[in-house]
């Protein structure tokens, strides 16, 4: 079971991640990091998180980490 | 009749070209002055004129030499870096007698240094930062209003002396916004000119050059700018004094740091010191003469610049010793505030004897003071 | 009237705008003004602020050394300006993104405004920093509020005059929220 | 945390957060180009050279030495390193403002003279840093603050194809063109700037790995939008592939 | 032993530059200064060193930057056209506080002028002809063996205090041949240098940059090479003076005008005539210090230069007043011979009263005597 | 004198000898330059750019208006005038120091925005005016005064094709490589230039003529041996043709 | 009948219009000019010159006109 | 002693090789000397001229004011140089390129020297100036003619040096030349 982490104050809320996870398990969260930036969160309730690491890989702020 | 409303600076130099005739902008993008090829991108077609974003600054200024040849208005701008890269091209442009305006909105340096305001550029244009016995007309605005008036008065004396005039502005100049009543028109001066390369119809050829093999040709060339210089000085010569008749202190200063220092010296006023302000206008001519005059009535000069003294050393010149001269300077984007100039005017005015601690004034190196 | 003003922000958060409005707001009212701006090399993230100074006088220097306020849109902005403002000057701060600063200046009159939620209640983030203006102008009267609107057409680009009512609403609610306060 | 870690932060990223705007691709290059010096154990014997962009603070997020260039010198710079330090790992990293355009004299010329180094080009059709303006590579009918009405060939001429021009050359070892807009195009730019940087090792000279990438802040576009506009409009008029390898 | 031999001046600039320690060369081609790549191409391989002939010296001067970075001793060579288009990348140098060697061998400016001998560049040089407060130590040789020596020297200058070192030579001195002693070998200095952006091989990473975003860490920077170039002008103040205790008329001249002023004094004190001759070595830091202590023993000043009057400034702002200070120049490649000077010498000595007449004490532009 | 004048001085030449070495094709390239404008009758109607090497007093040898450049950038004072004077004809002329070396940048973008100019570009494989230094476009293993055993590609690199490195770019409208070596190859030469000058009149935009030289002098041969020279090997490397034409 | 005219004084002396004479009526006079520089003669006992103008075209001093 | 000399000539006639024989020479025989040259741009064409100073003393100046010689290989030189001889001083012409110039000075002594035309006869041309600079030594005796021919390898370039023994020659016979002048 793989699942993502996303360092929120890293975060700028470009949404790329979103786009780029297969299963959708990524969404914007509501409110702000203290930079004032929006920002994604992981949403797999289900465990169907593959680790394929595309949302990683998209990020140009290196916020996220994956393990599996 | 004129119209009042808000203008940034570099807006203002866009307008004033256009007023003063200019159809040809040739320029590279840099910031503080990005507004200015923007605006000529939008303006020059819109007038049958012609807008060239060029490759480099080192294209832009040969752009420059080569559509100035053809007798037509044109110039280029830049800040700092971009400036350094035209120095051949501007020793160029003076030596074949190129009537050209060239902005540089000066940035904090030396090298990539930041996009904040500085002064740090005074000996490369006034001295000659190309190679050769050169001078650059310089005018120095410090207001949106002078902005729009200089530029365009720089295409008339760019072609009354065949000559490149720089218009010297920073980053506070070029991008501030405030009030300017824009004239309906303004008076320019157009010239014939019979040594304009555009075709040989009905005449002798003509030839744009600055290559004199023979060195009896070449000192004779640089005689006759020599000569241009000296009417440039008679003539030329811009300069405003304020309050300076009944001053003990005056404070010389050009641009944002003349506007800083205005301030300060209302102030000091206030305190009931004797202040005046001296602002040249023309950095080059320099108004030598004026600050000697007030040298020999006993008055002691504060030279306050964004930079480690580079004009001061051109009121050292004009006083030659017949005045105390302190000096007090911000650099690299640090702009001097007026309680700064103040407590500099209160260290020195009231002050009897010669060392102002300043440092500047032991012939060796600068040193500076800076307020923390 | 003589009010020089510190606005501070990251680039993005629309603080040269808004010193803008200021200024078209108060030439309209044929105050004197002079606005300008500082910021890093980044079109984004890095430091935006603008001085805007406002007088019936005739306004010498453009640098300001003691501000009478500050408008900060985010945390670091009151670290890096709020030391400078006047004794019992006013220093308005984004509280939705700025914990409360009033330990930084005991002598000072802090006014926080939660405009990036508010803007967000009205649909757009980017509307925080109008929600700012129509808050430092409500109290301190710099400027008439619908001078600023009227200039709203000066200063958007083309491409945003459509969110011409959307920005006058976070002006207006700027305003409102800022007169609850006193 | 269960399972292994498989993805996380390159050492050759330092800790500062860099500063470009939401999605843009700087990002995702400056982690590509860690990687590789990374999988490669480059970290300490490698000279970067950052240019005068977005990206000219590339020397604040990196943990290896770096060399901020003039603007458009970085390859006579990373010339002037490699000629003393020929053991040393060289690569310039360029915008196309910067590569394109007051560069082209000193792109052209380190590729001509085959200097043994490797060079990543970020071509996004505009001038980020100085807000937008027209670029050597901006697309016929693309607006820029220089060009409001959309690029003119009759004014400002056709942008100009990098890899193709420098293709003509006996300098280069290695040139190619990438778009890290989708999971392949990601992996083939980790995979193009990985062979860039071996070839260097191997002593083969000059490589150049240009990028497809992007600006959503003066493209005016959300970040996703301009990975579909590179992978639909870009890449018709700056096709992908291999240029040279030998 | 020590050989004697014949050597051109550009030789033994190359040869001085070997003994220094230079091991990469980045140059371009420009006459008066074209021996210099071509035996750098033919030496530096021979000796293990780098050698390129760049497409420019935009490129030349940014290849040093990062050939400088790296610790290693570089070098570029030029002529004024050449050197103006290095001004950006020298401002970026020494804001980077980059080590390196630069040769101006000047010729007949501006524009592109002529290939005769010139030191029209002197403000360039000493000013700052690129952006910003910086400066360059600036070393002018008047012998071959001074070619040799000072360029082997200003390797060590250069890493002393990690800045760009100027040889400002003219086509006389580069395409002069004379005697000269080759020294066995020349004692240099290395040292270390753990800011070298070489491989961040147990230590933490180097990082080489003139960029200072925050105008308060710019102007620190520049506070940093204030301080520099203040130590400069403590330690590196180089001149040689002749027959000037006596002298009522010092002659200051640098570089080939001061062998030609020499020799012209040599003929005067045969008539008599009390003149002597102060000879800067050390253009940047300048000799005031010396200058200002014989200016208040009374005697009278010539300056002779290849210009209109450049380091002229730095004469007069250095006596500050205090002395006559009187100029003689040629330019464009014309070359003063040593009867002009005596001519002029003869003209200034027993005249007691102030105006030389040669109009370049009046504050405003100067103007200049030609032997007719 | 019998008969009718079938050749003389073109009017577009003054009548100032030029100071070029014995046999050097700068001559015969003026005088076709010359001969062409006489029979397009644009004299009155020409601005020409001359550069900085041997060719540096062109504006002491042709009749028409005349501006002499700094190095390399005869495109980029050729851009400003034609930019002023569209309905001028204007020339520039340069060599291949100038042109392919210090000027790079200037040529490339020039062709790149299809200036409406034409350029003649004298490749003779050195840098004859500061006394025979290697060129970019120096073939592999010739000697000259800065390779003086000959250039080694491992230290200097490679030759530029100009002509194929421009014929990447979408601005030019006409770009040939020539040899006025021989009777045809002076005639396809002539010709070249009439199409490159027609191509401006037409308003096709950026013309370009790469003219294999000689330099006898620094070559150290006999003129007719740099001829053979030039039949035999240069074109080898430098294949003859038409790169680009629409 | 064609002939050509060799103007002594532009002659430099390279001898291409020797080599490119089809008739071979071009050969190198003896002494020199004014500015120290050998120079050829047109020689064409029989007037065989054709006036193909060759040796004028490759002439770079345009030293040589044509008849025909 | 102390001679200075004016060497003129057009770019490729060989001055300046003379002009550093005569040095080289010279330096063999222990005196000082500078040599300077000073040129047009066109590698051939252009003027090409170079002062040499030879004498016992420290020399200062490279430049002369008034020199005591000039060697003049064609026409054009004699014009330019022969107003700056001084008085009694010596200029030596090529008279195969150079028509009797004595009416441009009536205070100095003309030797004319057939150099093109003794150089053809020797089979090469390009030697005239060895020819010219034989004929100086003879009448000036600045320097032995032994010394200038053992200069001859320090000089000429490696591809040239198979031409020592023509260099020689013309050198000598130059001198033979001037000596049955006297
Ligand atoms: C000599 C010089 N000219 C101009 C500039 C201004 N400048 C800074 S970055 C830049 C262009 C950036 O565009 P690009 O190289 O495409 O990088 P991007 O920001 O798009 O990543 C320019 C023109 C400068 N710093 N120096
Ligand atoms: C800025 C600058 N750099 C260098 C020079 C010196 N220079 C004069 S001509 C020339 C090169 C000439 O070679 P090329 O362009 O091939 O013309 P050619 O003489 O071969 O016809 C150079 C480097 C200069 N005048 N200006
Ligand atoms: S690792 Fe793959 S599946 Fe898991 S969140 Fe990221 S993109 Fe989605
Ligand atoms: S890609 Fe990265 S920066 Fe963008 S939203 Fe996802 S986590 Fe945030
Ligand atoms: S301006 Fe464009 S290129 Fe620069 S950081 Fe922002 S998105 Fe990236
Ligand atoms: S040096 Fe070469 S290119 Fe120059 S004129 Fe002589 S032969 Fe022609
Ligand atoms: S015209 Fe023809 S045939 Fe007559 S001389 Fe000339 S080349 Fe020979
Ligand atoms: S081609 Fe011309 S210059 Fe050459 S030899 Fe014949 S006539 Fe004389
Ligand atoms: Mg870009
Ligand atoms: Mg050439």
């Amino acid at each position: 079971m793989a699942l993502i982490e996303i360092n929120k104050e890293l975060c700028k809320g470009c949404e790329l991640c979103i786009h780029f996870c297969p299963k959708k398990l990524i969404e914007m969260a509501d409110g702000f990091n203290s930079k004032g930036n929006r920002f994604s969160q992981f949403k797999d309730s289900d465990g169907s998180c593959i680790g394929c690491a595309l949302c990683a890989k998209v990020c140009p702020d290196v916020a996220i980490e994956v393990w599996r | 009749m004129a119209t009042k409303t808000l203008m940034k600076g570099n807006e203002a130099i866009v307008r004033g070209a256009i007023a003063g005739g200019c159809r040809g902008f040739f320029g590279y993008p840099i910031t503080p002055q990005n507004e200015i090829p923007e605006y000529m991108s939008a303006l020059m077609p819109k007038i049958g004129g012609a807008f060239v974003q060029a490759e480099s600054e080192v294209a832009s200024i040969n752009m420059v030499y080569g559509a100035a040849s053809t007798g037509a208005r044109v110039m280029t701008t830049s800040s700092s870096p971009g400036i350094s890269l035209m120095q051949e091209g501007i020793s160029y442009i003076a030596t074949a007698e190129l009537p050209a305006v060239i902005v540089n909105v000066q940035r904090g340096g030396p090298g990539l240094g930041n996009i904040a305001a500085s002064q740090a550029d005074y000996f490369q244009t006034v001295k000659g930062g190309g190679h050769g016995d050169y001078k650059l007309l310089t005018l120095a605005p410090w207001s949106i209003t002078e902005c729009y008036n200089f530029t365009a008065m720089a295409f008339d004396l760019a072609d009354k002396y065949r000559a490149p005039v720089m218009i010297l502005a920073d980053a506070i100049i070029g991008q501030m916004i405030e009030q300017i009543e824009v004239p309906e028109k303004v008076e320019t001066h157009l010239v014939e000119k019979p040594w304009a390369t555009n075709g040989c119809k009905g005449r002798k050829k003509n030839v744009i050059n600055s290559l004199y093999i023979v060195p009896k040709d070449l000192e004779e060339m640089n005689l006759k700018l020599q000569a241009k210089y000296a009417l440039m000085s008679e003539n030329e010569v811009r300069f405003e004094k304020t309050q300076t008749d009944d001053a003990d202190l005056v404070i010389v200063a050009y641009g944002a740091t003349a506007r800083i220092s205005k301030t300060a010296i209302d102030l000091a006023r206030k305190e009931g010191l004797k202040v005046g302000l001296f602002r040249p206008i023309s950095l080059f001519p320099y108004p030598s003469a004026e600050l000697l005059e007030m040298a020999e009535q006993g008055k002691k000069f504060l030279t306050v610049e964004m930079s480690h003294g580079q004009m001061l050393e051109d009121v050292k010149l004009a006083v030659n010793g017949k005045a105390e001269v302190s000096f007090y300077g911000r650099s690299g984007g640090m702009v001097p505030n007026p309680l700064e100039v103040l407590d500099k005017i209160r260290e020195l005015v009231g002050k009897s004897n010669g060392s102002c601690g300043c440092g500047c004034c032991c012939g060796k190196g600068k040193k500076m003071e800076v307020s923390k | 009237m003589h009010q020089e003003v510190i606005m501070a922000g990251t680039g993005g958060q629309g603080i040269m705008v808004i010193g803008q409005l200021l200024a078209y707001g108060a030439v309209g009212e044929d105050k004197n003004v002079v606005w300008f701006p500082s910021y890093g090399p980044e079109t984004r993230g890095g430091t935006a602020d603008c001085t805007v100074i406002v007088s019936d006088d005739q306004i010498g220097s453009p640098v300001t050394a003691v501000p009478d306020t500050l408008l900060a849109m985010s945390q670091i902005q009151i670290g890096r300006h709020a030391s400078k403002i006047k004794k019992d000057g006013v220093i308005f701060f984004n509280s939705t993104l700025v914990d409360d600063p009033s330990k930084e200046r005991q002598d000072c009159k802090f006014v926080g405004v939660p405009a990036s939620a508010i803007a967000d209640e009205l649909g757009n983030m980017r509307v925080a920093n109008m929600v700012m203006l129509g808050a430092f102008i409500e109290i301190t009267k710099s400027v008439n509020l619908d001078s600023v609107c009227q200039a709203l057409t000066k200063v958007l680009p083309s491409h945003r005059q459509d969110l011409i009512p959307l920005n006058e609403a976070a002006l207006r609610k700027g305003a409102e929220f800022a007169a609850k306060l006193k | 945390m269960t399972g292994t870690k498989v993805f996380e932060r390159p050492k050759a990223l330092s800790d500062i957060q860099h500063s470009y705007c939401a999605g843009c691709l700087h990002g995702v290059m400056h982690r590509i180009v860690a990687e590789v010096i990374d999988e490669m154990g480059l970290l300490e014997n490698t000279v970067g050279v950052c240019p005068v962009g977005c990206s000219v603070f590339m020397y604040d997020y990196m943990s290896c030495d770096m060399i901020e260039a003039s603007h458009g010198r970085a390859p006579a710079v990373a010339t002037g390193v490699k000629r003393m330090l020929p053991d040393k790992f060289v690569f310039a990293y360029q915008g196309d403002g910067d590569l394109a355009a007051i560069g082209t004299a000193e792109t052209v010329h380190a590729a001509a003279r085959g200097e043994n180094i490797s060079v990543i080009f970020i071509n996004n059709g505009t001038y980020g840093m100085t807000g937008g303006q027209m670029a050597p590579t901006t697309i016929v009918g693309e607006k820029r603050t220089t060009c409001p009405n959309g690029r003119d060939p009759k004014t400002a001429g056709y942008p100009i194809k990098v890899c193709e021009l420098l293709a003509t050359l006996d300098g280069p070892s290695y040139i190619t063109r990438v778009a890290p807009v989708s999971a392949a195009g990601i992996n083939q730019t980790k995979m193009a700037v990985k062979k860039a940087f071996q070839n260097q090792l191997d002593g083969k000279g000059f490589s150049f790995v240009e990028v497809l990438s992007n600006c959503p802040t003066h493209w005016k576009m959300k970040p996703i939008e301009t990975f579909k506009w590179i992978e639909e409009t870009a890449t018709v008029h700056f096709p992908l592939g291999v240029f040279v390898d030998r």
